[in-house]
């Protein structure tokens, strides 16, 4: 299986780029987005996956009796999903913006500030 | 045949093949609200995958996440209407 | 013994749900398939959580998915009532065999208003109601 | 000798501040500040006389090798004298005509500043703080050209001075660096004693190409020269001081400077003759052309460095002695000229050479001291020029076997020289006065004082060349490394091939000077040249650069986003896909991976289509839910996966980011197909190369073993010592809880950038 | 007064059902809690007469689960068939339910049985649009629905 | 009271932050607050270098996990140095910002944001922990997100759009560097990285994941060819956030490079050539853009680039006095970079424009302000002694003793173009005569403010200039400073004693 | 939204909701959840109520603009944070527990206050955005 994800990811990465290289500024943020679940999933398969065991001590003892996935990517994940949620929302929403003052969605048509050299 | 091999050879594969089903409609829409129903249901059927997968892995904490997908697809649905609503609107 | 009743639980809940997706395929308009779905799905999801607490047979886990239920069971139709109204005001067409349709012309298309007569019936009774008035006093 | 030359920091430094209380004082002041320092420099002749070498030592940048330290011997005590003497007169010069100039501070503040560089260029024994000074020099040129600063002309000249004077200082700091690094010390002093070394060292042509790079651009050498007529736009003060006196002759000090350090070697030798040869002659000839008493004088200066770099090159006791007479013929002479040039410029309002005619009359001690000037620059008994030439010829003629051809060219360059000199100090005061001129008055005192003073030394010097010759010309020789003893200098040598030369070099300039008049003509005539010339090709190569530089700049920044991105990617591939490709094992161990189930399968394949239907899809809204789906996906995978904690969070923010995008959507167009065909084959390429790498190393770090011993010491102390059962989050409340602190910090700083960018709107004056 | 107290109560048992936590301290936690949330969410004021109603709602679930599971099969078929069987359309129904709740509880019983959904309510709250995938007659159809859920529906809210 | 000096800058800017949120529309508080927290923060800073001077490298343990475990904070005297100039351009910019940013920016957040940029860059310098570098700079790529878009004329978002994407590019290829150093080495803890990453066998793996390092690092740091996102968006927000830009949030990214690339990934040639490469071409690229920009921001926005160039060519040759040259750049660079920007502030609230062609007669006008703002310009052309110059000697001598002739030609190059760039500068901004350009309605000229407006813009440029002439004039003590960093880059093992013991 | 049935609906949804993301926020340490997904649930909570009963109805039930829940809840987590360096001369974010255990949280310590500035953050940011967005759409 860590074939397929890893393939998955390379697609993850592949399509996140194709994006990004469009034109329209909303391709360009879900270009991002998707290169960030692509990085999410990277850091999730190089931990090393394990199926059906999540990393939480039962309750009736102190420590782990039998395997556990790694915590550690699972945390780091946790934390670069959020901090990719706040720069997603704000790159929506300047998405809005650029779209209401430069009145377009085409990102070669942003380049007035290249006029004034 | 134990309970793991039936939930594994039959319930979850049932699952994943409407998984499929949905994902084909998703693709084929016509309309917007075509696609939205089929992700309202593809995320329905993911919470009963995940009762599947708990029982087939004996974890109950999967259940949880089968409670919080139960309680955001809702607000998902509501966004995609409001936004139809506003979008229709002269 | 309780395996079996989660198997049979679980197993019918996979084929309500199963029902429900290849009625998504099949029904032949947009509110055929928000009805077809949101039953069987709710169903199906129901069936397959109880066949969950029958598992597990923990208290707090009952409880829970009780209350998983309880809020699909709150949510799904609202879902679908979103869904299906959204369908009608994006002009989504009733399927062609479709045998009546009470709701045409009664969307205000500006304010978005629904009316519970038709638009168009109620501008002419207002009108009449107008002339009526208009006539009154000349009486 | 620090205090000296901080001195004229501080001075300058104290101007900034107060300049504006003095007012018409000033000239006292700064005048008196050269003065001091002359009288201070003066009484060190004695002893420098005897053979003495006065050193001192501040330390300064030990970490780099980098000290004050300072060495007064003969060369440097003649170029403190002519520094603070002729920085005097110019001082004093000033004073009259600059009067009342609204900048006049300034204008001492730059001064001072410029001789306090000086200074510490010709006392520094530190290489480094040798350039530390020479940089100055620049600077304080750059800006002393540019005085006149809203004049375009003048702004362009000081750039064009700064730009060639920089290429030479960059030079200096590579050859003294390296040079520092084969010696393994900035010293002077030091290095005298390592020639042979050095000149062995496999580095040794480099070096010194480095230090000519110095000198030739400083010294205004061929083709380097045309800085300097271009200077000429400076107040001629400071064409006086820094064009002709003082600053170009920093290249020549350096070169006598290191001549016992780097000299005696063929390349050293060879390439200075040259250089210097070619440079006398060019611009002598050029002098013809020119009607400008400042253009004329200007090459008549280049020629003049010619002469010295090409004496130097000669490397002998008698070239050196002749070069050391000859700055200081050269400096009187010629900063007289310039003197009275712009007495002239002052008083008449014009340079012109072919209008200006019988000044005399009204300018008669101005007369007087231009024609001592003219004759001493045309070498011509018995002013200290004669002295000065038959030395050169001497020494030329005796030089080696090229000596008839070089004897040739310098007698050429005097010849011409000398008509140079008649054309700027006899010709505007000969003749008939013409009526324009007849108003003309006398200046200030102040101002014909410093050229009559400055030409009576011509005359002096040259009746009792003893007054040098112990106290300045053999210590200066002796400090270039060779023994002075048998130095002599006197005005009659005898009847001999040297005289001859001297006789016929002034009677064939007398003949030039009188059938030659310099005409516009002639001058638009050379000015066909020009597009030959150095200056024209180094314009023309920079217009060339300069459209390089655009295109070059333009190529990468094109302001396409996309194209950035691309470049990215290509580099990125290019070099991952190189290490990938040369250093892989690809031992990838099936194996070892967990085999594939059904739900994997069908969640991996929804994935994939989702994927592709985001990429592919004509309509927004469609992505957005697409997008939606493969979040789910991925929450799938993480439930499978066994990280309950993640799915959430992936979910809960995947539908967020979703409900946010459907806010934000409803206003925006729908798609348009923006790009071609060709464009997507070659953004597919990349982005497939791209995914296919990652895959490739995902795949080579899986073969490689797993370290667990960090998670391993979260899963044993999660509950012991932090109190939780759920590791995830105990790891994101305690053991790296520092992240989700920031984490939580970047959320915020989003929302507010996200409520800022909705809500604040400025006003049409707050924007740019 | 009384209805915030009890929906207090309810909150509270919801709360130690859902944390599994049977102490006293849990219900006091609960009851604090819940008190707080009611407090916070208190703008308009509900009308429910929860214990008298109770044996009524049992026998509302038991029919509902009924009607849930009759129509479901009966969807499964048409589902599974080749031929479509329905003669669908939207229907207006006259609504009896007078208040907010009464509506919403009705038209998503409707929704959540099989072959039946509810569209909209008119803004008059007059009527309720509805679509169903088996319509013999106008008639008929408004009937059942108002002999069925509204009228029980009503009986246990009034 | 010392033991936990390593965090207080920190503590302090996060602290700021917050008090300044609670203070949202009240914006004189916020003006006062800013100012005075930043003073405290030098002092703080002052403190904590002097402390590392005398006692060496100091470690805190967040949440006291052993190492390395928990996340580390560590001072060496590289991040000490940092931290003490990231306090002292911070400090700059906060007094030039109550003056020269429009009440209408300050009353969205302008302030607690740019104390969290500064909190994120005493992180970035501090950390020893790579997963917690990622956060720091997220938390300096949202911060700048913000103040870079913040008023959201169109040029600024035009830029930001640039910015935004090609920042987010390197953030998620160092994200993805991480993953494969965790998958690799199972840790996140820089020293043990550095332990464990020497012991990995399969180099080319190592190799891919310092190109990702790299590449992500040389964006954020701007170098050739993955700068152009800086010369597209500096020049567009408030000229208070491009000095804080100018000065510290590139040489974040130097900083990250000199740190993975002098502790983790060591002795890799083909990298060392790579950056080499990279250093020539950026110090050419960013000195051809300065030669024919028009616009004075713009004109700055590739001088930061150019000189970038210096410093990565020291890492690149990666000898110690290479490094050392580096350092003694970083350093200079920091100060001048940020005081230019707030010049260029200064001339766009005397005039009205940055356009250097509109420009001139500020000579004539403001004869003393011309020369505060020629030490600034002749400090970073290098004229020597000022600040520019002394590292340069270290990197010539650094090139020479590796016959890197290229490199040394490159860095002449630089030198020289900067030069005639600052010279062409001077010449049409402060020489030529003024134009006269149509007077701007409401716009806040410079002579208009209030004279304790005008003091907050003077005072940081005179503090600024005051410090480069000390860091030029003093070059023995930065020398010094330099060179002990240097001495504890090149010997990674003192890193990871002082972090893991031993 | 003019819908009678979601408006309805969606006075029962938000306490329910409300009460779910507490007990997702205080079982975190012990089972999935935790402060993020907790502030999320109760984000989405009044989201919900905003699209069904208008933005002004929603703020005027929260009676402070959302956006000031961000500093408390930073200030709650440095606090968290910073009290062992205040009073225990311990690093930062060192974690402070109660002696014993209490009903419902477990072990109570600094680490529950920390995740209840993140649940407060989350809210306040969450809120923030949607509800500008929504009032500038
Ligand atoms: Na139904
Ligand atoms: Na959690």
């Amino acid at each position: 299986m860590e074939v397929i994800l890893a393939i998955l990811i390379g697609v993850l990465y592949a399509a996140g780029i194709y994006m990004i290289l469009r034109r329209s500024l909303v391709k360009l943020i879900l270009g991002i987005i998707i290169l960030g679940n692509g990085a999410n999933l990277l850091i999730f398969l190089l931990g090393r996956v394990v199926k059906g065991s999540p990393p939480i001590i039962p309750a009736d003892s102190d420590v782990f009796q039998s395997v556990y996935a790694d915590p550690v990517p699972q945390a780091l994940i946790l934390t670069a999903i959020v901090i990719s949620f706040g720069l997603q929302s704000f790159a929506i929403i300047l998405v809005k913006r650029a779209y209401k003052v430069v009145k377009t969605d085409d990102l070669d048509e942003m380049n007035a500030i290249d006029k004034d050299s | 045949m134990t309970l793991h091999e039936f939930i594994f050879y039959i319930v979850i594969p049932i699952l994943s093949i409407s998984m499929l089903l949905i994902l084909w409609r998703f693709l084929k829409g016509p309309s917007i609200v075509d696609r939205i129903i089929a992700l309202d249901l593809i995320i329905t059927i993911g919470i009963g995958f995940i009762a599947g997968y708990s029982i087939l892995t004996n974890r109950p904490s999967f259940l949880d996440v089968a409670m919080i997908l139960a309680l955001i697809a809702f607000l998902g649905t509501v966004a995609f209407s409001y936004y139809i609503q506003k979008r229709n609107k002269k | 013994m309780t395996d079996i009743f989660v198997a049979i639980f679980s197993l019918s809940g996979a084929i309500f749900i199963l029902f429900a997706s290849i009625g998504l395929i099949r029904m032949p308009d947009a509110y055929l398939r928000i009805s077809v779905t949101t039953k069987a799905a709710t169903l199906g999801i129901g069936l397959l959580l109880l066949a969950a607490t029958i598992h597990f047979q923990d208290f707090s886990i009952t409880t829970r998915v009780f209350a998983i239920i309880l809020f699909i069971l709150l949510t799904a139709p609202i879902s679908a009532h979103l869904i299906g109204r959204a369908s009608y005001f994006s002009g989504v067409k009733l399927w062609k065999h479709s045998i009546m349709n009470d709701l045409e012309g009664k969307y205000d298309k500006v304010t978005q208003e629904l009316k519970s007569e038709d638009v168009e019936e109620l501008k002419k009774r207002k009108k009449k109601e107008k002339e009526l008035i208009k006539k009154k006093p000349l009486k | 000798m620090l205090l000296a030359i901080l001195l004229g920091f501080a001075f300058s430094i104290f101007l900034v501040f107060t300049g504006k209380f003095f007012k018409g004082r000033i000239s006292i002041l700064a005048a008196g500040i050269p003065l001091a320092l002359f009288v201070y420099f003066a009484q060190f002749i004695g002893r420098i006389s005897d053979g003495e070498v006065i050193t001192q030592f501040h330390s300064w940048i030990p970490a780099f090798g980098v000290n004050l330290g300072f060495t007064l011997d003969g060369l440097s005590l003649l170029f403190s004298l002519m520094i603070t003497g002729i920085g005097f007169l110019v001082f004093v010069y000033t004073s009259a005509y600059l009067k009342g100039h609204k900048y006049l501070d300034r204008f001492y503040g730059y001064l001072s500043m410029f001789m306090a560089a000086m200074l510490g260029l010709v006392l520094s024994d530190n290489l480094i703080s040798l350039f530390v000074f020479w940089e100055l020099t620049s600077i304080s040129s750059f800006f002393l050209i540019g005085f006149n600063n809203t004049s375009r002309e003048s702004r362009k000249s000081a750039l064009i001075a700064l730009a060639i004077t920089g290429i030479g200082g960059l030079s200096l700091l590579v050859g003294s660096i390296f040079l520092g690094s084969i010696t393994g010390t900035y010293s002077i002093a030091e290095m005298l004693t390592m020639n042979p070394e050095i000149a062995s060292n496999p580095y040794y042509i480099l070096i010194v190409a480095l230090i000519f790079g110095a000198a030739f651009t400083k010294s205004a050498q061929f083709p380097f020269h045309f800085w300097l007529p271009g200077a000429m736009k400076a107040p001629t003060p400071v064409s006086t001081y820094l064009h002709s006196a003082t600053m170009v002759k920093a290249g020549i000090y350096l070169l006598m400077r290191l001549t016992p350090v780097l000299g005696d070697h063929e390349f050293w030798n060879t390439t200075l003759i040259i250089v210097g040869a070619i440079t006398m002659v060019y611009s002598a000839i050029h002098t013809l052309f020119r009607t400008d008493l400042k253009g004329v004088l200007a090459y008549s200066t280049i020629s003049a460095l010619g002469i010295l770099v090409f004496l130097i090159g000669q490397g002998t006791v008698d070239a050196l002695t002749a070069a050391a007479v000859f700055i200081i013929v050269h400096a009187l002479y010629k900063a007289t000229l310039f003197l009275i040039t712009g007495i002239i410029d002052h008083q008449t309002g014009t340079r012109d050479t072919t209008v200006l005619r019988g000044l005399r009359k009204v300018l008669f001690p101005v007369a007087i001291a231009g024609f001592l000037a003219a004759l001493s620059s045309a070498g011509i008994p018995p002013t200290i020029g004669f002295i000065g030439k038959e030395l050169t010829y001497e020494s030329t003629f005796h030089f080696g076997n090229m000596a008839i051809l070089l004897t040739g060219l310098i007698v050429i360059t005097k010849i011409l020289l000398l008509y140079a000199g008649f054309v700027a100090g006899i010709k505007p005061f000969t003749g008939a006065l013409p009526e324009r001129f007849e108003n003309t008055k006398m200046p200030s005192f102040l101002m014909w004082l410093p050229p009559v003073i400055l030409a009576v030394g011509c005359l002096v010097f040259g009746i009792f060349p003893g007054l040098i010759e112990g106290s300045l010309v053999k210590p200066m020789v002796s400090s270039m490394g060779l023994d002075g003893k048998d130095i002599h200098l006197k005005l009659f040598h005898g009847f001999n091939v040297i005289l001859l030369l001297s006789v016929i070099t002034i009677a064939l300039g007398t003949v030039l000077y009188f059938t030659l008049k310099p005409t516009k003509k002639l001058e638009a005539w050379i000015a066909k040249f020009e597009k030959f010339s150095p200056q024209t090709i180094v314009t023309n190569s920079w217009a060339f650069f300069f459209k390089f530089s655009n295109g070059w700049t333009n190529l990468f920044q094109n302001g396409y986003l996309r194209n950035y991105v691309a470049t990215i990617m290509v580099f990125t591939i290019a070099l991952t896909g190189y290490s990938l490709f040369t250093t892989a094992n690809y031992a990838v161990d099936f194996n070892s991976f967990s085999p594939i189930t059904f739900y994997e399968a069908a969640t991996s394949l929804v994935m994939l289509v989702a994927i592709g239907y985001t990429v592919f899809t004509r309509s927004r809204l469609a992505a957005v839910a697409s997008m939606g789906i493969i979040g789910y996906a991925i929450c799938i995978l993480f439930v499978i996966y066994s990280a309950p904690d993640l799915a959430m969070t992936q979910f809960s923010i995947d539908t967020l980011t979703v409900i946010l995008f459907v806010l934000v959507l409803y206003k925006l167009p729908k798609y348009l197909k923006l790009s071609d065909y060709k464009m997507r084959i070659r953004d597919g390429v990349l982005s497939l190369a791209f995914g296919t790498i990652i895959t490739l190393l995902i795949l080579e770090v899986l073969a490689e073993p797993v370290n667990k011993e960090v998670s391993d010491y979260y899963a044993a102390n999660a509950y012991i010592l932090a109190h939780g059962k759920n590791v995830v989050n105990v790891i994101l409340v305690d053991f790296r809880g520092a992240d989700t602190m920031l984490e939580i910090s970047v959320l915020a700083i989003a929302a507010i950038g996200v409520f800022a960018l909705l809500k604040l709107r400025l006003k049409k004056s707050d924007q740019r | 007064m009384k209805n915030r107290f009890l929906s207090n109560i309810i909150l509270m048992g919801i709360w130690v059902a859902l944390t599994g936590e049977f102490t006293f301290a849990n219900y006091i936690f609960g009851f604090a809690f819940s008190f707080f949330t009611l407090r916070m969410i208190t703008t308009g004021s509900g009308n429910a007469k929860y214990f008298k109603i109770l044996p009524k709602v049992i026998a509302f679930i038991f029919f509902f689960l009924y009607e849930l599971i009759k129509a479901n099969l009966q969807v499964a078929y048409e589902v599974m068939t080749p031929h479509y069987n329905m003669s669908p359309g939207i229907v207006k129904i006259p609504l009896s339910a007078k208040t907010n709740v009464e509506i919403t509880l009705l038209a998503n019983m409707i929704t959540l049985t099989p072959g039946t959904l509810s569209l909209d309510v008119s803004d008059d709250r007059k009527v309720l649009y509805v679509h169903s995938m088996y319509i013999t007659s106008r008639e008929e159809f408004i009937d059942s629905i108002k002999n069925g859920f509204e009228k029980r529906i009503l009986e246990i809210l009034r | 009271m010392t033991q936990q000096l390593v965090l207080y800058p920190l503590l302090l800017q996060m602290f700021l932050s917050i008090v300044l949120m609670f203070c949202w529309r009240k914006i004189s508080w916020q003006r006062v607050i800013s100012i005075v927290g930043s003073i405290i923060n030098v002092g703080v800073s002052i403190w904590l270098f002097s402390y590392i001077w005398e006692n060496g490298t100091q470690i805190v343990l967040a949440g006291n996990w052993k190492p390395p475990f928990g996340i580390i904070f560590v001072a060496d005297t590289l991040s000490a140095t940092l931290v003490l100039l990231t306090a002292i351009s911070g400090l700059a910019v906060s007094s030039f910002s109550s003056a020269s940013v429009v009440a209408a920016r300050l009353k969205f957040g302008y302030f607690p944001i740019f104390h969290f940029l500064l909190l994120g860059l005493n992180g970035a310098f501090l950390t020893g922990d790579i997963f917690n570098l990622y956060v720091w700079f997220e938390i300096i790529i949202i911060s700048s997100f913000v103040l870079i878009t913040l008023g959201g004329e169109k040029a600024q978002l035009e830029g930001s759009v640039k910015y935004f994407t090609l920042n987010i590019l390197a953030s998620m290829i160092f994200l993805t560097a991480i993953a494969v150093l965790y998958g690799l080495t199972g840790s996140l803890n820089m020293a043990d990285l550095a332990l464990k990453v020497a012991a990995i066998e399969n180099r080319g793996l190592v190799s891919i994941t310092a190109i990702l390092f790299l590449v992500a690092f040389g964006i954020k740091a701007a170098v050739f060819p993955l700068y152009f996102w800086l010369p597209d968006s500096y020049h567009t927000p408030p000229s208070a956030v491009a000095a804080i830009f100018g000065g510290l949030l590139t040489k974040v990214g130097v900083y990250a490079l000199i740190r993975v690339f002098t502790l983790i990934f060591v002795g890799d040639q083909f990298i060392e050539n790579i950056i080499l490469i990279m250093a020539v071409l950026t110090l050419i690229s960013g000195g051809l853009g300065a030669l024919v920009k028009n616009n004075l921001r713009k004109v700055f926005s590739y001088l930061i680039i150019c000189h970038i160039g210096y410093m990565i060519a020291g890492l690149g040759l990666f000898t110690e006095v290479a490094i050392a040259g580096t350092i003694f750049y970083l350093i200079h660079d920091i100060i001048v970079k940020t005081n230019l920007f707030m010049v260029s502030g200064l001339i766009f609230r005397m005039r009205g424009t940055n356009s250097i062609r509109n420009l001139g007669g500020l000579y004539a006008d403001y004869p003393k302000l011309s020369l505060l703002i020629a030490i600034p310009l002749f400090s970073l052309v290098g004229i020597p002694p000022l600040s520019g110059f002394w590292p340069k000697i270290s990197l010539i001598i650094a090139g020479f003793q590796a016959e890197r002739w290229w490199v040394v030609g490159a860095i002449i190059f630089a030198s020289l173009i900067t030069l005639i760039v600052i010279a062409k500068v001077w010449a049409s901004v402060v020489w030529k005569e003024k134009k006269e350009l149509p007077v701007r309605l409401n716009f806040r000229y410079f002579d208009k403010l209030i004279t304790i407006r005008k003091a907050q813009m003077i005072a940081p440029m005179i503090f600024l200039s005051l410090v480069s002439l000390y860091i030029g004039f003093g070059a023995e003590h930065i020398q010094q400073v330099s060179s002990r960093v240097a001495g504890e880059l090149m010997d990674n093992q003192q890193y990871i004693e002082a972090v893991l013991g031993k | 939204m003019k819908t009678i049935i979601l408006r309805t609906a969606s006075t029962y949804l938000l306490p329910l909701l409300l009460m779910f993301s507490i007990f997702i926020l205080l079982r975190g340490h012990y089972s999935p959840g935790g402060g993020f997904v907790g502030g999320l649930i109760a984000s989405i909570a009044f989201v919900l109520h905003a699209f069904a009963r208008g933005l002004d109805n929603t703020k005027e039930l929260l009676k402070i603009h959302p956006g000031f829940l961000m500093p408390i809840g930073l200030a709650l987590a440095f606090l968290a944070g910073v009290t062992p360096v205040l009073f225990f001369d311990l690093p930062f974010m060192t974690g402070i527990w109660y002696p014993g255990q209490l009903p419902v949280i477990g072990s109570l310590g600094s680490a529950l206050f920390f995740d209840l500035g993140v649940y407060l953050v989350v809210v306040g940011v969450t809120l923030t955005i949607i509800f500008t967005i929504t009032e500038s759409a």
